[in-house]
């Protein structure tokens, strides 16, 4: 039912703010298990989904769990399609450079960022999916 | 694919967020109270109108009878569970929570 | 087609439950295969067994436990489990606790996954 | 710290739809109880929340319990101030008509329906209120 | 100031649930007095006494716990938790479940009442 | 009264529909992903912009900081929780939710 022949491609879509519900918190956990699957996995941030990879965030104050930092490691859980809608960044008026990269390379030791994308391109990666994952 | 509303269009952007990344050959389902826009006359009809232009739209019968709503937008099309099903055997889902 | 179910939020309180239970019964009768139901965040409320509903109103955890029993894998998230207290002791028969993986098995095993919350 | 001296006043605010989310059917079952105390109660639908007044609301198939017909009888429940933002109706296409009556009227037995208000005449209301609940 | 406060909403899926801790501790320390805390919808979710957060984590129940244990009465809605399978050999020591009426009564003896939900 | 909104104005209208039923005289609180709306230079700016012609905005410090925000709307007011307690002190508190 889908092009791909073996590896399944699975995308986690994170639509929704950081911090006011548990939903980027809980797809976090999904993506971290999920990669350590055989699948290509895929993660775009829409909408205010965007804002969880914003830069400074502390939840200190609030007493709840730092998962946050957790997206500044995803390329060490083999998760390195990450993806950030242009619209959703220029929107909430956030520049590319306030977002967290997500690991380095293992080899040059460089930061690796999210890859920031138009609508059209996010929509070409959906439609080769096998399966999507929303939160 | 399959694009599934579940939310009001006059409290929640998930409609027009999602009318951003839709194919020409895309389905839009609205379930749960995401079948509100199916609504005719009112401020937000224009979406679904929009979008008819181009996509099929579909929405769900149980939704839509639990919420009384009789006059919906023309080309809107009913379907029950089981055309539900089959919406989902013919294109890969994506909810737009 | 086998069909893979994710359900994120918890019974009564949002639709979504209802949805998924329905589209299942639909798909189960057009002869189509259940792979799987997997209850995550909210989700996990979906088995507590001690549920007791007004009587004119539908028992949830009751038909999860009821489509368990006719074979089907129904499987609760262990780590939203544990956060929200809901753990096997307190869950209705004929489901699972287990881990996220199980969600990627379900990924892998399925034809189509929908995921249903708020 | 309010005006009213003796008896309170209490307004329930109601600005979700009914059926999606449970928020609806608690609100009522709140609705009841509090006007069983010696409270000034009433009641507003707002935004989406007037959807949770219109006729013909039939859950049969969904298979949820049908508890908007309640509202049918918010009279007998001593729930007499019930109030329906009219740009809410406006904006969603909902003519007067199709809301349901909330009861009748214990002398003549004629219907009571909710009245409609202009934004301004609600926030006055608001105004005088002791305690808000939202919903 | 007497002061109750609404939850609507569960422990950890919902900031409501953080708001209304972190306001009540507010209160208190600015001499306030808290009426009392009424847990309703989700909101009953809060007080099971099962929960296993990460390690690293706020353990929401057992913070509701330890503001029952210095006398704040914590009311968990049998209505709202009977549906939900949320009864009292579930949830944690000093909180205790009531109607709404008590609701009711935390209305007519309070100064505020506030509400947290989504 | 004490407005409180704790949804963000990207994706749902509360903001916007608490908007309808302010007095001048009426304060509004913004808490939880509600403290979105006091970014400065987005899309949503104007809604604050617009309200503290007239009206006070607060916005809570500890879940602006949750959120990692730095540029806020000028003349919105940073409060802590203790702040709050006063707000609803001094005020009826009315949460949009």
């Amino acid at each position: 039912m889908n092009e791909s022949s073996e590896v399944r491609n699975v995308m986690v879509v994170v639509r929704k703010a950081p911090h006011g519900t548990i939903y980027v918190q809980e797809a976090l956990e999904v993506m971290l298990i999920v990669a350590a699957y055989s699948m290509n996995i895929s993660v775009v941030f829409l909408d205010d989904g965007v804002y969880a990879l914003k830069k400074g965030q502390d939840t200190s104050e609030l007493g709840s769990k730092p998962f946050m930092s957790a997206f500044r490691a995803l390329v060490d859980w083999e998760i390195e399609h990450v993806y950030v809608d242009r619209d959703a960044l220029k929107n909430r008026g956030i520049n590319e450079n306030e977002l967290t990269e997500i690991g380095e390379d293992e080899n040059t030791g460089e930061p690796v960022h999210p890859q920031v994308l138009s609508h059209k391109e996010i929509y070409k990666l959906m439609q080769e999916q096998h399966t999507i994952l929303s939160f | 694919m399959l694009h599934i509303i579940n939310k009001s269009p006059f409290m929640n952007s998930a409609l027009e967020d999602c009318m951003g990344y839709l194919g020409s050959e895309d389905i839009v389902l609205l379930i749960e109270d995401g079948v509100y826009a199916a609504a005719a006359g009112t401020v937000k009809s224009g979406l679904i109108e929009k979008l008819l232009e181009q996509n099929e739209v579909y929405a769900l019968q149980a939704d839509i009878k639990a919420r009384g709503l009789e006059q919906l937008i023309k080309k809107v099309k009913i379907t029950d569970y089981e055309g539900f099903v089959d919406l989902i055997e013919q294109h890969t889902p994506q909810s737009w929570l | 087609m086998k069909l893979s179910v994710v359900v994120l939020e918890g019974p009564y309180t949002h639709e979504a439950s209802d949805s998924a239970y329905n589209l299942i019964q639909a798909a189960l009768k057009k002869g189509h295969e259940i792979n799987g139901v997997f209850f995550y965040h909210d989700g996990v409320y979906n088995v507590t067994k001690f549920m007791e509903p007004p009587q004119d109103d539908r028992h949830i955890s009751r038909r999860w436990m009821e489509l368990g029993e006719k074979g089907i894998d129904i499987v609760v998230c262990i780590a939203a489990g544990l956060r929200r207290g809901i753990v096997d002791k307190i869950q209705t028969s004929n489901v699972r606790i287990s881990g996220l993986g199980q969600l990627a098995k379900m990924i892998l095993e399925s034809d189509r996954v929908i995921v249903f919350g708020d």
